[in-house]
């Protein structure tokens, strides 16, 4: 039942807010209160959640589509909890960042957005493949809207591609559903439901899920749509919707198409290297604030591939660990690149800078952020990426030599972009009269920060809570379950 | 004494023909209002019989449907009694329901009584349609709601692309009829049958003359459910007919004549499935093609859903080929949020159309959205089921449809199905765009010359509610729905 | 006494058709296209008579009939637009009817 | 017993480091140094009180374990936040924590006024923390996590004056490189992980001297260590960035650059010596790298004009003694110079500190002279500071020094040798630098800007002299902890933990002080005429320009790396990202809709083509049914 709690909790906040006629104060203030409602679910349901046992949590099924063995099954699992936690925290962040940007149409835009979190709940709690598909799907609908409408001055070209190339994947994978639902006999997602080794339906998933990571060379609409997207919604996109693909590899790919991953496992990590390294390349190129954090995220979604196509469970769970993390930072990144928009008037590099000089929170919060994004050794994001290189060099010590170069190539793009923004010349659009971070501001990152440092100081209790049982087998993720 | 002496007449079973009888009366008492009442309230009153009409013939259905365990022939094999029938006639007489709640507030000036007359005659002559018996019901069924919709095209005689659009259709839909004529002739002169059934066990099946007669009348079938390449009669006709009606065919007719292409095909033809299988699924390809990339470059929205509906038939093509009973079951699903969603777009395209004083074409849609959030809501979940999204029939209708196709085999099918739902999603969601969005620095779209404020029309506001609804509804509750229609398929042989 | 083959009646029927359907595709003036549609239904209609006659059963015969009257109806209709097109001053010209494109 | 006083060592900087951060603006400058000194302190103590419950242990239980809780587990790889306290460990934390005290302390006189002070203490308090994790970790994660801890606060300080572009670059360049040496040292640690399945240093070692595992994975090993080290310790070939780190304030260029992070390679490599010794040809590696750097770095000293970056690279000479100590597997004597180092250049940043204060920032020696004169106690330290740089006795460099050379010479063979003759040649040049240095700057006749600077203020406020006094004693006495063949507490000390492979004979110990006294002697003479001639030691015009571009590393690094992966980028952006990439979906758009205006353009309006359509249609469905059939 609390499964169902969290993900309709924020539905119908969403329909509350949409159809209550009220001024927008209380249109914002009510719908962060419902986000945050919802983050106090989510954490009264940690508290009840007991990671040693070998199934779904919160395990709920309901008939719904029989006739082809569909059903309304949600649940989650270790990692998969994890997920929605990053889901809705993220999302009550960006709900408080748009009531501080004071969005207006508020009703609608609040809607939308609790639409959308709760919709993102469904994708992790999913536990049958149709209802997965569903969720999916019904991500992008409030963001097509929000980016549409909300979005910078190139939003139509950003909806437009970010619409048809999610559609394009996730339509193939939809073929692969209906293909993988009849010749299986069912949709269940439980480990133990069978899986395929038919190579084309696992094709047709991967291609869903590499266009939504993205990876490489599927990530036509990431600059458009991160950029052009409003900041609080492209954290959520960057943060957790991206995430979707997380979970649609670990729990669909890597658990029922056992032998089409060792055939494709090759290719998948190179794919995974790839994106790495290019991301981490484009993003050092980037002339604005977002292009950077836009690749940045790529890159580190290549990074979360590789470690889950590891298919070792060091690799695995480092992926999991680097996607609440990566979730977390990305996010904050998004709402100070948003800020530092907001207050300078554009996000352009080169007409930034030297911030730090008289804006001691701007500069500790931009530094902190920063090192963390770039996996300074100690933080939660280099945990992360240690323990999914750790698991891949199993597989090629290649792969884990790409992975470190990359930490480097990560220390070159970090460094430029925090130096970009708080160190050298004074940049052309930062008067002397730009603000510091305030009252107003400091409530929506800070929280965030001080949970990427706690998780940067305790990161086990992500990466010992993902999954259960201790075997150091490889892929302790799939064993009991692969048929 | 020979004037005692009876004649041996069939027996009729009135309860299945109910149906088509409340129509038919209804339509007379619309004629009679026209003569009758003063133009004032000439408008309600056949308003108000019209929509009982249907809502009888809806209710009667209903019945037959409960009470027919399994299928009959009724009046010497002319006329099945089965759920099939019952199904899509109260699918029928919901759509025509609709279509007169979302038509009331059209302010029509002439032809009140003339119009609900012809609507409530073409309902009956489909509900009489979908229960034919034999070749020969098939086409007269067929002949009945053409001719009414031949002149509903045409009833704004003060606009000239009404009168195109009518001429057009009669043409082009008699040209469709005579094709389908001969080819029931044919048929017949191959089998000497006339009866679904008795063509299926007569033999002579591999005739030549039977062959081309089985062509000819899936070609006849096609032109009705406008999938191409007998399509090009439907973007003219759609576009010029009154917005109504252009509605009505285009749900009810669909729904009506894949019905019984699914009822021919698969009671009298089984025997050239392989044959006909290939084709439906070549048909079904051209449509998606064809539908899909045309509509992508249409301006002027009832013309762009025109194309839409072809590429719509496109599908259910698909589950004509996979001739499977979920493929049947699939079909009569997918109609509910198909025809909802029709009724629905082209009630809002109407609405804006009055509004406006002009055709609508993308740009004139601006700013709806957040004008009248309803309709924007509304069209936001039409276009949705069109494409084919969760949380709305359509994505499961789309959905069930492939599944069938699969079980038969036809994966590519499925494959051209996905590639060019995706490329329908640009001209779907391009509607909504324009309805919300607009480029350049404008926090968000507005409206663009308005003739006149929007006129209030809850008439028209509760047919979007209903088929909202539906389409939504039909997402949620699709087991019992599917239920119903896989135990009306399961009654015909196969 | 026997008369021609049944493939005789075929054949003329199929020349009607093959006419009536030729006369659609080439005349402009919508009566004469009517009137094309026309001599399509009725080459249905033989087809239909002479194999009634064949198979000797009078389904065929009936379905005749119940054709004719459906032509007729389709001509009132027809004529009734082509009337209403006239009265607006339209040109009766199929050709002339091509407003609705693209 | 507990490991409380060696977690309070730990922590107590960290908690100053937060309390700085968090108050903010709500303490003074003033207090935010003084929380700083004060937290660093608290940690000497806390590291004396450690050194002393060990020393009340017998040797064989000084080493201890202590665990908090388990920071990384993943199914069977678990990593604890634990430190290790034994000898070695203890050693650092005294140096680290007592040099740290003195060095914050003195930057409380030398920052006065400085903007963002408070920034700047909460920077110094970070580091002394992030120093102390490497030195106290328990394993090699935690070991790696304090690794980069310092790379990080090293990167903010050199930076710390942030709106010079200068700064920032030396920053970003030292971070850079340092990471490099993360990277080796992770893929290391990879290795491990994959053949062992643990990070903790017992198991470990104990497969690298059991050789349970292959040659080919401990030399692989070792190497990425290897690695690291030589990146921290700004060792050939990643040296390059730490005479650029002389971009940082002076007092964080004694503690980081000299005295501290610096020398953690070093301790890095006595500290995993077993794996260094399962693959000796790294380990020699090690201590070539280190005769490589001492004489490189001695040669471009002898050009330098920036007082500070002439002691820079008296630093990288160093502690390439230091590598050459630890490559012959002497740790701890590499230990013991490492220790003396860190006074006697210490105690050169902060006279030389005290010199810039002086002059107003200014750092160019040729601008310097006659300076004995105003600052004569200044004058003192700096001139024992050199002394015992050079290594003359008793001065603390000339035990710890020469006891190097004597291993290296003891250790025998081709190498041996190699060693031994370069360290006494970088002693030879370790005299001419840092003679020509303390000349130019406190002899000779005082210049105009000395004369400026110099009216009626002293030398500076006792919060710089005392650390300076103290480090002064310090070097002149530190010599104490050990004297050769007579008694070397601090070498057995430092034995329990990593047990030395040579060990030089008093003779051999006896022999090399001589010989390397009586060379740097003679280098100090040079040095003292050639200055006195007004000349350069270096006049020779090709070899002048290549010391003084550093023989051209920079340059070489510029084209052969950052160019190439720049172009990459540039060419990834360029030739991929825009017109694949982005430009594919335009392509598919505009091809569709093209066949969609196709289609439409068939779409004539003309009923008759309709009919044909249709007609032709049927026509071609019946012929193929009738085939088909």
């Amino acid at each position: 039942m609390l499964t169902t709690l969290l993900i309709l909790f924020p539905l119908a906040g969403a329909l509350l807010v949409w159809l209550a006629p009220l001024p927008r104060e209380a249109t914002s203030g009510l719908a962060f209160l419902v986000a945050l409602a919802e983050v106090g679910l989510w954490l009264g349901s940690l508290y009840r959640f007991d990671f040693d046992t070998q199934d779904f949590q919160f395990a709920q099924t309901w008939e719904w589509f029989d006739s082809i063995g569909a059903s309304y099954a949600v649940g989650f699992w270790g990692f998969s909890f994890w997920l929605a936690g990053l889901a809705v925290v993220v999302g009550a962040a960006a709900v408080a960042y748009a009531a501080w940007a004071d969005r207006d149409r508020p009703r609608a835009y609040y809607g939308l957005m609790l639409f959308l979190i709760g919709s993102i709940v469904g994708v992790f709690a999913a536990q049958d493949l149709l209802l997965f598909y569903v969720f999916f799907e019904a991500i992008l609908i409030p963001l097509y809207i929000l980016i549409g409408v909300w979005g910078g001055p190139e939003r139509q070209r950003a909806t437009v591609t970010f619409v048809l190339y999610t559609m394009a994947g996730s339509l193939l994978m939809l073929a692969s559903v209906v293909a993988y639902g009849v010749s299986v006999g069912t949709f269940s997602l439980h480990p133990d439901a069978g899986g395929s080794d038919n190579t084309l339906i696992f094709l047709g998933f991967v291609a869903a899920f590499a266009v939504k990571a993205p990876l490489l060379p599927f990530h036509g609409w990431l600059r458009a749509a991160y950029t052009q997207a409003p900041p609080e919604v492209a954290a959520v996109l960057s943060g957790v919707v991206s995430k979707a693909a997380v979970f649609g590899f670990i729990w669909i790919v890597l658990i029922h198409f056992p032998e089409p991953v060792q055939d494709f496992q090759t290719l998948l990590l190179v794919l995974g290297a790839a994106t790495l390294v290019y991301g981490s390349l484009l993003a050092f190129r980037q002339p604005d604030l977002r292009g950077v954090i836009a690749y940045s995220s790529m890159a580190q979604m290549g990074l979360i591939t590789l470690g889950i196509f590891s298919a070792t469970q060091v690799g695995v769970t480092g992926a999991v660990l680097q996607s609440i993390a990566h979730g977390l930072v990305s996010a904050t990144m998004f709402f100070l690149a948003g800020m530092v928009e907001k207050q300078c008037g554009t996000g352009e590099v080169g007409r930034l800078g030297r911030m730090a000089k008289g804006r001691p929170a701007l500069a500790t919060l931009v530094m902190t952020t920063g090192m963390i994004v770039l996996a300074v050794p100690g933080s939660t994001t280099f945990a992360g990426e240690f323990a999914i290189l750790a698991g891949v060099f199993d597989l090629g010590w290649g792969y884990a030599a790409v992975g470190a170069a990359a930490i480097v190539l990560a220390a070159l793009y970090g460094l430029r972009l925090i130096s970009a923004v708080l160190h050298e010349a004074r940049g052309a659009d930062v008067s002397e009269n730009v603000p510091d971070l305030r009252g107003g501001e400091l409530p929506l990152v800070v929280p965030l920060v001080v949970l990427l440092l706690a998780l940067s100081a305790y990161p086990a209790a992500v990466s010992d809570n993902s999954f259960p049982g201790d075997e150091p087998e490889p892929a302790a993720v799939v064993q009991e379950s692969s048929p | 004494m020979i004037v005692a002496a009876s004649i041996a007449t069939p027996d009729v079973d009135w309860a299945a023909l109910a149906p088509t009888l409340a129509l038919l009366a209804a339509s007379a008492l619309c004629l009679l209002g026209a003569v009758l009442f003063p133009s004032d309230s000439r408008r309600l009153f056949s308003a108000v019989v019209a929509f009982a009409g249907f809502v009888a013939a809806g209710i009667l259905a209903a019945g037959v449907y409960a009470d027919t365990p399994d299928g009959a022939s009724l009046i010497a094999d002319s006329m099945t009694r089965d759920r099939l029938a019952a199904l899509a006639q109260i699918l029928l007489a919901g759509i025509g329901a609709l279509v007169v709640l979302g038509s009331h507030g059209d302010r029509r000036r002439e032809h009140v009584g003339e119009y609900y007359a012809l609507l409530t005659a073409a309902g009956a002559g489909m509900v009489f349609f979908v229960s034919a018996g034999n070749l020969m019901t098939l086409f007269l069924g067929l002949e009945w709601f053409s001719i009414a919709l031949y002149v509903l095209c045409a009833l704004d005689t003060h606009r000239e692309q009404s009168l195109e659009a009518g001429l057009k259709y009669l043409v082009i839909g008699a040209f469709g009829s005579a094709i389908l004529l001969f080819g029931s002739a044919l048929v017949y002169g191959a089998t000497g049958e006339l009866g679904f059934d008795a063509i299926r066990d007569a033999p002579g099946a591999d005739d030549p003359l039977f062959v081309t007669g089985l062509a000819m009348i899936l070609a006849g079938l096609a032109f009705k459910v406008s999938a191409a390449p007998f399509h090009m009669w439907t973007p003219d006709v759609y576009e010029g007919a009154p917005t109504p009606v252009t509605a009505f065919m285009a749900a009810a007719t669909k729904a009506a004549a894949f019905v019984v292409t699914w009822r021919v095909l698969v009671t009298a033809f089984p025997e050239q499935a392989e044959i006909w299988t290939v084709a439906a699924a070549a048909l079904a390809c051209a449509s998606l093609v064809i539908g899909n990339l045309a509509a992508l470059v249409q301006d002027d929205v009832k013309r762009m859903l025109a194309y839409s509906s072809v590429s719509q038939a496109g599908f259910l093509m698909i589950a004509v080929a996979a001739n499977n009973e979920s493929g049947g079951s699939a079909l009569l699903y997918f109609l509910i949020p198909y025809t909802a969603a029709t009724v629905g777009a082209f009630a809002v395209v109407s609405a804006r159309e009055r509004e406006l004083g002009r055709p609508v074409d993308v740009a004139s849609l601006a700013g709806l959205g957040w004008e009248q959030p309803l309709h924007g809501v509304a069209m936001w979940v039409f276009m949705l089921s069109f494409a084919g999204f969760p949380l709305t029939g359509g994505f499961l209708g789309k959905f069930t449809v492939f599944t069938a196709a699969y079980e038969s085999g036809w994966w590519w099918l499925i494959v051209v199905g996905v590639v060019f739902t995706a490329v329908s999603i640009a001209y779907y969601l391009g509607i909504v765009r324009s309805m919300y969005m607009r480029a350049g620095s404008a926090p968000e779209a507005t409206p663009v010359a308005v003739g006149g404020s929007p006129p209030v029309d809850r008439a028209l506001d509760l047919t979007l509610l209903a088929a909202i609804a539906v389409v939504v509804g039909s997402f949620f509750a699709v087991q019992p729905l599917f239920d119903l229609a896989s135990d009306a398929i399961s009654q015909l042989p196969l | 006494m026997l008369g021609p083959g049944v493939t005789w009646y075929l054949v003329v029927a199929a020349i009607l058709f093959a006419t009536g359907t030729l006369g659609v595709l080439m005349r402009r003036s919508p009566l004469i296209v009517l009137l094309s549609l026309e001599i399509m239904l009725n080459a249905g209609n033989l087809v239909l008579v002479g194999f009634s006659r064949l198979h000797g059963d009078l389904d065929g015969q009936v379905f005749a009939l119940a054709v004719m009257a459906v032509a007729a109806s389709e001509v009132v209709v027809g004529l009734g637009l082509i009337v209403a097109v006239a009265r607006r001053r339209l040109a009766l010209d199929v050709d002339a009817m091509k407003e609705l494109r693209g | 017993m507990s490991l409380a006083g060696a977690w309070v060592c730990l922590l107590a900087p960290l908690a100053g480091a937060l309390l700085i951060t968090l108050a903010g603006t709500r303490i003074t400058r003033r207090q935010a140094g003084w929380v700083a000194t004060l937290s660093v302190f608290v940690a000497f103590a806390g590291a004396v009180d450690t050194l002393v419950r060990m020393l009340n242990r017998g040797a064989d239980e000084r080493e201890q374990l202590s665990t908090a809780y388990s920071w990384l587990r993943i199914g069977g790889l678990d990593v604890d936040v634990e430190i290790l306290v034994d000898p070695l460990a203890v050693t650092m934390m005294l140096v680290v924590s007592g040099v740290g005290g003195l060095i914050v302390w003195y930057s409380m006189g030398y920052m006065a006024g400085a903007d963002e002070e408070r920034r700047f203490f909460a920077y110094m308090s970070l580091f002394v923390f992030s120093m102390l994790l490497l030195v106290e970790a328990g394993n090699l994660l935690i070991l790696l996590v304090g690794w980069g801890l310092v790379g990080l606060a090293s990167y903010l300080l050199i930076g710390f004056d942030h709106h010079r572009a200068a700064a920032i670059a030396a920053a970003k360049k030292a971070f850079v490189m340092n990471a490099i040496g993360d990277a080796t040292m992770a893929l290391a640690l990879f290795l491990l992980i994959s053949r062992l399945g643990t990070l903790d240093f017992a198991p470990v070692f104990e497969a690298a001297e059991s050789g349970a595992l292959s040659d080919t994975v401990v030399t692989l090993a070792a190497l990425g260590l290897l690695g690291g080290a030589v990146a921290k310790s700004a060792q050939a070939p990643l040296h390059t960035w730490l005479p650029d780190a002389m971009e940082g304030p002076t007092p964080v260029s004694a503690l980081i650059h000299a005295a501290t992070m610096v020398t953690a390679g070093v301790y890095l490599i006595a500290r995993t010596a077993p794996v260094f010794e399962a693959a000796p040809e790294v380990q020699h590696l090690a201590a070539a790298l280190g005769l490589v750097t001492l004489l490189l770095a001695g040669a471009v000293a002898l050009v330098q004009q920036d007082i500070k970056r002439v002691i820079a690279y008296s630093t990288m000479s160093q502690i390439g003694y230091m590598f050459v100590g630890v490559g012959v597997g002497a740790y701890g004597f590499a230990m013991f110079h490492l220790v003396t180092h860190a006074f006697f250049k210490a105690l050169l940043f902060l006279t030389a500190g005290l010199v810039i204060h002086h002059l107003a920032g200014e750092q160019d020696i040729r601008q310097m002279g006659g300076l004995r004169r105003f600052m004569p106690r200044t004058d003192l330290a700096f001139l024992i500071g050199t002394l015992a740089l050079i290594g003359l006795p008793p001065l603390a460099g000339f035990w710890s020094k020469d006891a190097i050379l004597a291993s290296a010479y003891a250790n025998g063979g081709a190498l041996g040798w190699a060693l031994y003759v370069g360290g006494l040649f970088g002693a030879l040049l370790t005299g001419l630098y840092s003679f020509r240095l303390y000349h130019r700057v406190f002899r000779g006749e005082p210049s105009q800007l000395v004369l400026e600077h110099s009216e009626g203020h002293g030398e500076g406020p006792l919060s710089m002299l005392i650390p300076v006094g103290a480090l002064t004693l310090l070097t002149a006495f530190g010599g104490v902890l050990g004297i050769a063949g007579v008694w070397e507490p601090l070498e057995e000390w430092i034995a329990e933990t990593s047990e030395p492979l040579v060990h030089a004979s008093a003779g051999e110990d006896y022999g090399t002080s001589l010989i390397a006294v009586l060379v740097g002697l003679g280098g100090m003479f040079v040095a003292w005429r050639v200055v006195r001639m007004r000349r350069e030691l270096v006049s020779e015009p090709r070899l002048l320009s290549t010391l003084e571009h550093k023989l051209w590393f920079d340059e070489l690094y510029d084209m052969v790396v950052s160019r190439p992966v720049q172009a990459f980028a540039g060419l990834l952006h360029d030739r991929i990202e825009g017109p694949l990439v982005h430009r594919s979906l335009d392509e598919v758009a505009r091809g569709s809709l093209e066949a969609g205006g196709s289609l439409a353009r068939a779409q004539t309006g003309l009923l008759r083509t309709y009919v044909l359509v249709i007609a032709a249609s049927v026509v071609v469905l019946a012929v193929v049914f009738l085939v088909v059939r």
